[in-house]
């Protein structure tokens, strides 16, 4: 027993002991009500859903009610009822929206899959994970108008992704209204005659 | 009484007797001497309990800072209310007593283990004329009083009973005497030099420097540091400190003999653990460390007890610093550590002790040859038996494949 | 390594007794595998094990596979009479035959000194009911002493000759084996109501609506 | 007068084993650890029967945390068990999540691009240093060194763990892999943060040693402590440091070959004694054979997709077939034996889980030990009860 490796360790502890008054590697706590580490921007906690803009939330969801992120989600947390009338979404297409859309958060294991199997960008996933409450089901299943949250949040927190985001959906916009003054300028001009070839679509 | 303090010393240093004196001067002259004894209890119990107190503080704090954290800071300013957070919980707590235990002994042994402890700090010498009890057999007293807690150990083990309280008792009962043996024949070469069993005359025999800077400390002769070593290791395993805290951290079996304490008795079983480590450091520092001694002349007027304290307190970190660091010995390797190693090193330093003596009046280089002699001494054994206790262990080199 | 066929000739070769056949694996990974009748099991996968070319001398899973019976639709090619005396036409006709049900025992074998790929044995029992015992390969492979357990406690295969046959996972009075695909699973566990699905369902069996439903106080769970 | 044997022995009981009441040496004492001990690495419960202070016979029992991960498996879509496979070895999420991927990718003859290849292995890599690094600090923590060695562990795990959240988004629950490739690209400044880990990373190595390695108390204490020879390592499937500690040379990145490690060079420790204290370090050397990996990868990692474009996300349905597929996790072989029937979930769904297998020979590793080593032991085999119980 002759102490050596005894010493170095002492060695090593008392050099962790000193440098944790100067050397900020060396002192790693974050006191954490008070000060807050700064979350990633890839960061995901529960997921919410995309409202166009904050005045009007019900109003302009992007979900369509499609229902496929209810048959993907492994634990089977999201509940969505369709709703009967149609309303025109933000290409002016008439589209269904959910009526009803609950996520148990005591469930959702927060995996992002229903984001990733969405086809219309509606869910995206919230970076908020104080969500302590008392009650189970009051608390905990968040219906429609508590999971929606403005397309301008969703860019705050995950600004690289929204801008993505935001850049496709507005290409799928001026493509449909290139399409649609496409066919509304093919049926205007049917009468000439169809020697002509019909004018270039506007720009 | 001890003789009243110089008039030459520093104000200082005869505070602690101007004070007591003004505080007797309007008593009768019978009921003098017990107010006295009364005050001096009274200051010992407030600077013990202070000083647990805060001894806990200090460990919590300073592990979390080996550990690059910053320990308890909620409670108060940094932490300073948190033994008082921490004594307020074990005064509400709950204090279960099994109907199976035997009631008187089940309270008995804490109370038995504080007062044990507490009687060793009667014979500590705090400063230059603070000394308690003057007794000629003082250190003999202060080992008796120290022995007995382990009656106290086995009473709470043998009180609760519960089969694993009293298996893991009887294990602790094996480390405390296993290192009573060391630790006791580690100070024997102290009294042997000093010529004296009183903590006062012992710590008067360190009075002095050599060539104006080195103490007469006994911790700087050969075997005085040899001694202070093997005392160190074995007042850790006295207090189950830490590579040696298999009894009350026995987390592989149950929780060792305070299985069935809670509450306040269980906090009285910690006070007894802090006290018994004060205690311990207390008698190194005066063994070996000079006591009250100031290391430099012209330190002088620093009052003793202040040196007392800060020699005390360095120790009390040294025992701190080595539980962060230190894995835990297992209960045959413990015990093997006394038997073959401790004890056969404190008997050779009895011999070097005793040719250190011997060639004292050595003159000139012969004073060389003494050192260097006294050195291999306590070198030789030390490898000899360390190479044979760690046969076979040793670090190792390895392949790739 | 030689191919799997190669294997299987020298196995009945060896063991003249046994019915040594090959699986043929459809999937990309073209992990085929070796069908071995229960009796001759251990002595094969001894030889597998000792064999110098072979040398499979660890095991690496050792997976239990439920197979229920399920019918199976085959174009048999039947000999239809001609009506006009001519000669008789080959015909394709849709047969249905329902194939009996068996528990398998699937093991991975490797051979670490050799370094080579995986051997696969698979052991099948008579039938799902009563005769579900296969030999145990445990005395052969030690690591087949958990996942034989497992098998045991989650599919029913009793493993003869396993040193310590003990259910692993569930509990000890557990009755039935949860893996078996008919396993339908208790009625009596405390139900947590997920606001939909089959689980809202079941409890919709136990709580008819509006007898003291338990959450029903609280946030409503729909239909 | 205890009962008849609830739990018959599985190998012959050690040498010493005699009749439970013995007038002269007193009785065996039957004791449950677990399963809330503090060093069983969670609900794992060990019926150990002492007599004294040497073990005489131990049963380990689990199935606590059972939640038939296999049934789940089999219910739910391709897709659906990926982030399952997370809670697998809740410590080592990454190498799951590839594992899983990379059978069903073998089941569907998927190809996979070079840039996710190698984010796989720089991500399986530091996956291997977090979890050697947690174990050094758990079998300091049994061997009750307070706490210091297991924060020094968790405050560089921290580091890692940090990459893996601004990657894929959480911590220890990533999700991030797919069939054919990662799930989403490593943002900007990604792979610069994971060189200064894996740089950094061996000083803290070296300041680890420093504290552990020559201690004389841990050499004493796992030094020729529960010893596996071996033939009974390799007859009892143990796989992992466990196997290269008992000086076995079998490592799946070497023998299989998967991925693109065969590019990157890289040597495989072996130990000589097979005991605790080589199991400690060859872990602690792999450590450092893949901060080599992590700084070739880093350096060699190409540009280009990351998903190959003809993966399908959602109705993924492989061939009718069967494989069975397997990494070198950082606690052993994990591997994964799917059959697949042609629909959207597969028939049949089964983990090769390292950790249950290495426990096979706990008892034979514990048999004549003390009551203290068996914690140490079983601190070294390296468990975790999610992948144990699945």
């Amino acid at each position: 027993m002759l102490g050596t490796g005894l010493l170095q360790g002492l060695a090593v502890t008392a050099r962790n002991l000193l440098g944790s008054f100067h050397d900020p590697k060396r002192f790693v706590t974050t006191q954490y009500p008070e000060e807050r580490t700064k979350l990633p921007e890839a960061y995901r906690n529960f997921p919410f859903l995309v409202s166009e803009n904050a005045v009007d939330p019900m109003g302009t969801l992007r979900c369509v009610a499609c229902q496929i992120c209810e048959k993907e989600c492994p634990p089977q947390c999201i509940y969505i009822e369709k709703s009967k009338d149609k309303k025109a979404d933000a290409n002016g297409k008439p589209q269904l929206y959910p009526a009803v859309f609950d996520i148990d958060l005591a469930v959702c294991m927060s995996c992002q899959i229903c984001v990733e199997v969405c086809p219309f960008d509606a869910i995206k996933m919230d970076q908020v994970f104080e969500l302590a409450t008392a009650e189970r089901f009051n608390g905990l299943v968040l219906n429609r108008e508590a999971l929606a949250k403005p397309n301008s949040y969703f860019q705050e927190i995950h600004p690289t992704e929204a801008a993505e985001v935001d850049g496709r959906l507005a290409a799928d916009r001026k493509a449909a209204e290139d399409k649609a003054r496409a066919a509304a300028a093919a049926k205007a001009a049917p009468k000439p005659p169809s020697a002509l070839p019909p004018p270039p679509p506007a720009a | 009484m001890n003789a009243g303090p110089a008039a030459s010393d520093p104000i200082l240093e005869r505070l602690p007797g101007l004070l007591r004196d003004w505080l007797l001067q309007w008593l009768p002259e019978p009921v003098r001497w017990l107010a006295n004894s009364l005050i001096v209890i009274g200051c010992i119990l407030a600077v013990a309990g202070l000083l647990f107190a805060f001894l806990t503080l200090a460990e919590r704090k300073i592990l979390g800072r080996i550990q690059n954290r910053p320990g308890p800071n909620r409670t108060g300013w940094f932490g300073l209310l948190q033994p008082f957070a921490d004594g307020i919980k074990m005064l509400t707590k709950e204090d279960i007593v099994p109907r199976a235990a035997d009631p008187v002994l089940h309270l008995l042994a804490p109370v038995a283990l504080i007062a044990f402890s507490v009687l060793t700090f009667a014979v500590i010498p705090y400063g230059r004329h603070l000394v308690p009890v003057e007794l000629d057999g003082a250190v003999l007293y202060f080992f008796a009083a120290g022995a007995a807690t382990e009656l106290a150990v086995f009473m709470a083990g043998w009180s609760s009973h519960n089969k694993f309280a009293l298996l893991a008792a009887m294990r602790a009962l094996a480390q405390l005497i296993s290192y009573e043996l060391p630790l006791l024949l580690s100070f024997v070469p102290v009294v042997l030099a000093t010529g004296t069993l009183s903590t006062t005359g012992i710590v008067a025999a360190q009075a002095g420097w050599r060539w104006h800077f080195l103490p007469h400390w006994l911790v700087f002769t050969p075997w005085g540091a040899a001694g202070f070593v093997i005392f160190m290791v074995s007042a850790l395993a006295e207090s189950n400190r830490s590579p040696f805290d298999l009894p009350e951290a026995e987390s592989e079996l149950i929780a060792g003999h305070l299985t069935e304490y809670s509450g306040f008795k269980y906090a009285l079983f910690f006070m007894a653990e802090y006290f018994g480590m004060c205690a311990l450091s207390g008698m190194a520092v005066t063994l070996f460390l000079g006591g009250w001694q100031a290391p430099l002349p012209f330190l002088e007027v620093i009052p003793s007890y202040a040196w007392f304290a800060a020699k005390i307190l360095l120790l009390l970190l040294g025992f701190i610093w080595i539980r962060a660091t230190l894995p835990r010995l297992r209960i045959d390797q413990l015990t093997r550590l006394a038997w073959k190693f401790l004890v056969p090193l404190a008997l050779v330093n009895l011999g070097t002790t005793a040719f250190w003596l011997l060639t004292a009046p050595w003159a000139g280089p012969l004073q060389v040859v003494r050192w260097a002699v006294a050195l291999a001494l306590v070198a030789g054994p030390f490898l000899a038996l360390g190479r044979g206790l760690s046969a076979g262990l040793g670090p190792r080199t390895y392949r790739y494949a | 390594m030689e191919t799997l066929e190669q294997i299987r000739d020298r196995l009945l070769a060896r063991f003249p007794g046994s019915a040594v056949a090959l699986i043929v694996n459809l999937g990309p990974a073209a992990q085929h595998s070796l069908l071995v009748d229960g009796s001759h099991g251990r002595a094969v996968a001894e030889f597998l094990r000792d064999d110098p070319a072979l040398r499979l001398e660890f095991c690496s899973n050792m997976s239990g596979v439920d197979w229920p019976a399920r019918e199976v639709v085959e174009t048999a090619v039947v000999a239809a009479p001609d009506p006009a005396g001519g000669p008789p036409r080959s015909v394709e006709q849709k047969v249905k035959r329902l194939v009996p049900g068996y528990l398998e025992a699937v093991y991975h074998l490797f051979s670490i000194e050799l370094r080579h790929g995986p051997v696969v044995l698979r052991l099948r029992t008579a039938n799902r009911t009563d005769q579900v015992t296969l030999p145990s390969l445990t005395p052969v492979w030690r690591s087949c002493e958990f996942q034989e357990r497992e098998a045991f406690d989650l599919f029913g295969i009793i493993f003869e000759g396993h040193p310590d046959l003990r259910r692993i996972l569930m509990w000890d009075e557990f009755k039935d084996h949860p893996m078996r695909k008919d396993y339908v699973e208790p009625d009596d566990y405390e139900w947590e109501p997920t606001p939909h699905g089959d689980v809202l369902a079941k409890a919709r069996k136990h709580y008819p609506a509006g007898a003291g439903a338990p959450a029903a106080a609280q946030g409503e769970p729909r239909p | 007068m205890i009962g008849p044997d609830p739990f018959p022995l599985s190998s012959p009981p050690g040498p010493q084993v005699r009749p439970v009441h013995d007038p002269f040496h007193g009785d065996l004492l039957e004791v449950s650890m677990g399963p809330h001990h503090p060093s069983t690495h969670g609900v794992f419960r060990m019926m150990v029967t002492l007599d004294g202070e040497t073990v005489v016979k131990l049963k380990p029992v689990f199935g606590y945390l059972h939640r038939n991960h296999e049934k789940i498996g089999e219910n739910t879509s391709y897709l659906g068990s990926m982030p399952y496979t997370d809670r697998l070895d809740y410590l080592c999420s990454m190498t799951n999540n590839w594992a899983y991927a990379l059978a069903v990718e073998k089941l569907a003859g998927q190809a996979v691009p070079e840039r996710a290849e190698y984010l796989r292995v720089i991500l399986a890599e530091l996956t291997r240093l977090l979890n050697h690094t947690c174990l050094a600090g758990f079998l300091l923590q049994d061997c009750g060194a307070s706490g210091t060695p297991l924060m020094y562990a968790f405050r560089e795990r921290e580091k890692i763990l940090d990459l893996f959240e601004s990657l894929s988004g959480s911590r220890m629950m990533c999700n991030y892999q797919r069939f054919g490739g990662c799930r989403v690209d490593p943002p900007a400044g990604w792979l610069e943060a994971a060189r200064t880990v894996a740089g950094n990373y061996g000083q803290f190595l070296d300041e680890y040693e420093a504290l552990l390695t020559g201690n004389e108390i841990l050499m004493a204490r796992t030094q020729g402590v529960g010893v596996l020879p071996g033939p009974l390592a390799v007859s009892a499937g143990v796989t992992g440091p466990m196997l290269r500690a008992a000086g076995v040379a079998y490592d799946l990145r070497k023998v299989d070959g998967y991925g693109v490690y065969p590019r990157f060079e890289f040597r495989v420790p072996l130990g000589a004694h097979g005991d605790t204290y080589d199991r400690y370090m060859v872990r602690v050397l792999e450590m450092r054979e893949s901060i080599g990996i992590l700084r070739q990868a880093l350096r060699d990692i190409p540009g280009g997709p990351i998903m190959d474009p003809k993966a399908r996300l959602r109705g993924f349905r492989a061939k009718p077939g069967e494989v069975y597929s397997r990494i070198e996790g950082p606690k052993g072989e994990i591997g994964f034996y799917l059959i697949s029937e042609g629909g959207p979930n597969p028939y049949r769904y089964r983990v090769r889980p390292p950790s249950l297998i290495n426990l096979t020979i706990l008892e034979d590793l514990c048999l004549g030990q003390s009551i203290a080593d068996t914690v140490v032991i079983l601190g070294s085999i390296d468990i975790v009860l999610g992948e144990v119980d699945r």
